[in-house]
């Protein structure tokens, strides 16, 4: 099979490939423009974005673990109306040739998170807003966002509000049942689900007595997360209609197919961007030489095709 | 599809890879494209083991340049799992690495250049020293380590200058840190620039005696990595800045690991430690 | 250092060392016991028990993941009455000889649950009964035992009231707040709680589009969810005053001193018996020579020993 | 502390390992112990890397014992991360192995046994084919595979007694699966006993053919395998039973993985699909 059509419907977005880059592991896509075309991509989702500049943690902030890494950044990024002046602007080309830039919203407060998205919204420099709810520091609370259906409605729904682009909502995978969450996400106008995020964990130095990274707890991503990352997918794929990106331990070709069999309709890769800078072109082309080895004609033929 | 930087992912092959002690290891590596245009303290990210384990790679500087040879080299000292899988590494063997990263030293109009190196720490340093001798410069090195087992390539920087050594169990030099030498020097005569590298409390030392001196110098940092590329902001290191906390994070593998001593804060101004982010989980 | 003193008391028992090979991966210990004395370790929980003999899930049953295992056996066994008759009377030389032997019990409603345990109560064939509260699949109600804390406070409080030996009450990690779930089983009368049981999790074969593991999904164990499982055992013991048998990827001494560091009193060596039948031993072996490298005369120095 | 099993954990060193076709290796191992003990049928974990990846040790039928040489070997196909690790192994080098396992043939007083061998499942044959022939048995073998490249071993068993072979692409021998031969044998003659090893479909033809002519057979099983000594019930198989179910599932690595062809049961009675257990994380 010489071709194959990699083109997917994402909600209301349009990709060239299912492949997304993943916020906070490609930073505002720079970097790795270096390294290839970015263009090769189905879209990159830039680093999470709030209100103000944010100085991030101490560190270290990265532990490696077994199949994976944790990771404790604390959102450190130049503020929302210096990403729109100085980080986004050098993207516009990037959608021009038909790849997506995504930005990725984070917040304290709800009234930060309709702030950040209203101005990227209203920049025209995003195809797209991901919300990342899985922060547990929030103002005056303690609970996180992202991880009671009520609060879920209620962000998700202010949010969309103001958000005059398609709206994707990140899911923290820390939760006792994650369609309910998915669920309410949906309800509030969300047009696309992402999952997962990272899950919470810790890393301990024995001999030194003290936890690795100077936050104490971070997040666990990589390898080691995928068969979570999947199942996940799969559950919220099986309760409802929603568009998926699926996200957790991406680092081949096989491992993106896996994904869309699961259900989900793009794929999202993160810290294999660390583990190899080419890390997610690698991931586009051997699906694309998956769908020819398996003579696929067009990759929506995987998206839930899971036999059980 | 490739752009520039992709040169940098490159395989290698294993010249010589031997324990010089017990615990550390020096690694001869065939990199042509590397050597031709490696910089001294410019860094290596080194894929240890094929597959997926480790997850990351691990960063390494340069210890040496052969651009004739096509060669370079890395001392490593065994301290966890990913050097230890490292010592297995037969010549002949293919490593994939990536780099040359990071910045490197910057030794500008300089004509007297005091090399400090601790432990581990001297490695880059030699790299350093041999440029600068190439380009007609003087070097005097000033080298401390545990013991003289941990003195690494002492006879090396003979051959290019000046040599003070200084143990911590005074089995070979003088029983002492090695800012004790440095000073002593200072005392008498002037370095246009220092440049150095080892533990953080030789680079404290360091910074505050450079400080006080009004001398330049160059620090090469360490930091636990992620991607080695500057996009995961995983690698921060605390510096200087016109921000009201006094400070911002700059990335060792991207906006380093060569940083100048007087922009670098080895403990964070007042409240900062608690001003933490985003914690448990999120990034 | 020649002699370290490796006993804990872990709430109401004592144990030689803080090391347990944990439930469903050492059988009734007999295989092991093949291969060394396994009066080696602290103690040893059995695999799970229910009211009725139980034939387990059709095969596969295991799958491999980056760092891990995925299984879903099924809790196939041989039903409480035949572990009493046949399987647990030759584990009680081991406990003559100082090493705990453990009864788990599982079970599809309350009535189950209760049955089972005061069957192995009665019999005296155990020193305590570790209640495995993770299981999805319950009589009527399709919510999960240990997911929720009023559930939680049900059955373990029915339980404790026909339970005469301690009770250990182990929990899922599938929750978005282990604390809540930990205080719960306290408050209805556990002694000690332990946890991790596996993460849930699935595997896909993307050539056949098949899942790999007959049940679809299984519980993820091995080192990659190690970080998730100390980060849950130092949260519950910050969080409250109550001890703690950590569980999760352990596969060396170190491991299990980062465990007590974080706050375990003991530990528990799961998918290591799998991947090496001397696993458990090894970590005995390893973690008292952990504590003679660090010059640390008593492993209880170890317990909570994080400095943060 | 160590009993008498623990001798089942020994590190062997790689004589040689080569690919007799692109995908399915020859390996060697020295092992003396093994060699000295091991029996026919029975198999081996293999830990196709030192450290903790891949999570699991892979599972292995011995292809010939050579007591003499203290040898073991093992025909083994790439089709995952842990084959492709273990095609890297060279000759020299340790691999760490547990066995032997499982239970092996039973030749009982059989003088005249059928070997039944579909692709990789034609090695484990081998072996049983060296001791039945060495004990003044006779063997006829039924060998089938994809393609004549993938006929292993045919020239050995000609050496030891009558060979049928077929080929699903009729390359070598007749275009046909390995069960025609077999009853085209059994109508003119009667074997005592019937070895079989090879993929499912293959094994169940030859439980039928078994059953209806009556003829004894073992099947050698395969299974995914966590801990391959009987504790941790993965490798679980279906065989007839007393039970209400009418079967239980029995320990491929602990009970097989040799079985009966008339206890086995390739697939469940009725409902048994839905009897599930625990699903869901738990076990
Ligand atoms: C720019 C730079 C240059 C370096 N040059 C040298 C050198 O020339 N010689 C040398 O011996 N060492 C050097 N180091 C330190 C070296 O990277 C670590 O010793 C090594 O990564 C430890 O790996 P490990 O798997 O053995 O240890 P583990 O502790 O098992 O590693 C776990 C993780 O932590 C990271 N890590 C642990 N210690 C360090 C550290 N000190 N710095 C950065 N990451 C760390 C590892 O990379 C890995 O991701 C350098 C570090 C940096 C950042
Ligand atoms: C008793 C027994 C004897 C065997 N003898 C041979 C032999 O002589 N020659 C040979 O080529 N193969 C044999 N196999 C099959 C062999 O074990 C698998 O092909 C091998 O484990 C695949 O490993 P992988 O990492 O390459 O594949 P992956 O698919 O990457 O492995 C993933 C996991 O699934 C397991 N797995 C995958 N396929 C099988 C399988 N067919 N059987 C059991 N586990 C599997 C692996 O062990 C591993 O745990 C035997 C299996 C068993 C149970
Ligand atoms: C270093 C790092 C930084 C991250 N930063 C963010 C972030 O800023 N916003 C966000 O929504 N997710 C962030 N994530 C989570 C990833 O986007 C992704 O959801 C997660 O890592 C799981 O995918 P993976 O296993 O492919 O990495 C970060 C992950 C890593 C490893
Ligand atoms: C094959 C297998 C079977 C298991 N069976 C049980 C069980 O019957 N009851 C139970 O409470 N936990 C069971 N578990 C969970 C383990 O006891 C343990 O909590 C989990 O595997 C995490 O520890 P580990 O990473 O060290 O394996 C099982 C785990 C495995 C791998
Ligand atoms: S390691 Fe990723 S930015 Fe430096
Ligand atoms: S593999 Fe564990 S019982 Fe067979």
């Amino acid at each position: 099979m010489d071709k194959v059509d990699c083109r997917v419907q994402l909600g209301p977005l349009k990709l060239k490939n299912p492949v997304l880059t993943m916020s906070g592991t490609f930073g505002f896509g720079q970097e790795y423009g270096k390294y290839y075309d970015l263009s090769a991509l189905g879209g990159i989702i830039v680093k999470a974005m709030t209100a103000n500049p944010r100085l991030g943690n101490p560190p270290p902030r990265i532990a490696e673990t077994p199949g994976g890494i944790l990771n404790a950044i604390g959102l450190q990024n130049p503020g929302v109306d210096a990403a729109i002046a100085e980080e986004l602007p050098p993207l516009q080309d990037l959608r021009r040739r038909g790849t997506l830039v995504i930005g990725n919203v984070s917040g304290y407060s709800f009234d930060e998170y309709c702030a950040v998205t209203k101005k990227l919204s209203d920049s025209g420099l995003v195809d797209a807003i991901e919300l990342n709810i899985s922060c547990p520091n929030v103002k005056g609370g303690g609970m996180a966002f992202g991880t009671h259906p009520d609060t879920v409605y209620k962000v998700v729904a202010s949010v969309r509000a103001v958000c005059d682009v398609p709206l994707i909502v990140k899911l923290s995978p820390n939760v006792t049942d994650i369609t309910e969450i998915a669920f309410s996400a949906a309800k509030a106008g969300a047009d696309i689900l992402s999952l997962i995020n990272t899950l919470s964990g810790m890393a301990i130095d024995a001999k030194r007595r003290r936890p690795i990274l100077s936050n104490v707890t971070g997040g666990l991503s990589g390898p080691a997360i995928k068969p979570v990352a999947l199942k996940m997918v799969y559950q919220v794929a099986q309760a409802m209609d929603i568009p998926i990106i699926g996200v957790g331990g991406i680092v081949s070709g096989t491992d993106a197919a896996e994904f869309l069999l699961a259900g989900a309709t793009a794929v999202g890769v993160g810290t294999a961007n660390l583990m190899d800078p080419l890390g997610a072109l690698k991931v586009v082309q051997e699906l694309e030489q998956f769908l020819k080895e398996q003579k696929i004609r067009s990759v929506t033929e995987l998206i839930g095709g899971l036999i059980v | 599809m490739l752009r520039e930087d992709a040169r940098k992912l490159q395989l290698t092959s294993v010249v010589d890879n031997r324990p010089l002690t017990p615990d550390v290891y020096h690694l001869i590596l065939k990199a042509p494209k590397l050597a031709a245009e490696a910089k001294p303290g410019q860094f290596v990210m080194v894929k240890v083991a094929p597959g997926l384990e480790p997850t990351l790679r691990r960063p390494f500087s340069l210890h040496r340049i052969d651009r004739e040879m096509g060669q370079v080299e890395i001392i490593y000292q065994v301290v966890g799992r990913g050097t230890d899988i490292l010592t297995a590494r037969r010549a002949g063997e293919g490593i994939e690495i990536l780099g040359p990263l990071g910045n490197g030293f910057c030794l500008q109009e300089a004509k007297l250049i005091g090399l400090v190196g601790g432990g581990m720490g001297i490695a880059p340093l030699l790299a350093a020293a041999e440029q600068a001798v190439q380009e007609g410069r003087e070097i005097v090195a000033f080298l401390g380590a545990r013991t003289g087992d941990y003195l690494l390539a002492q006879e090396e920087f003979e051959r290019l200058g000046q040599v003070f050594v200084v143990t911590d169990d005074g089995s070979v030099g003088e029983k002492a840190l090695v800012s004790k030498p440095l000073q002593d020097y200072l005392q008498t005569k002037q370095l246009d620039l220092i440049l150095g590298c080892g533990p953080t409390p030789m680079l404290k030392a360091l910074k505050s005696i450079a400080d006080t001196q009004g001398t330049l110098a160059q620090l090469s940092l360490e930091q636990r990595m992620g991607c080695g590329v500057g996009a995961c902001l995983g690698c921060a290191f605390p510096v200087k800045a016109n921000t009201p906390e006094g400070y911002i994070y700059k990335r060792v593998c991207y906006d380093g690991p060569v940083f100048w001593a007087h922009e670098v804060l080895f403990s964070l101004p007042n409240e900062a430690a608690k001003q933490g982010g985003c914690s448990g989980g999120q990034s």
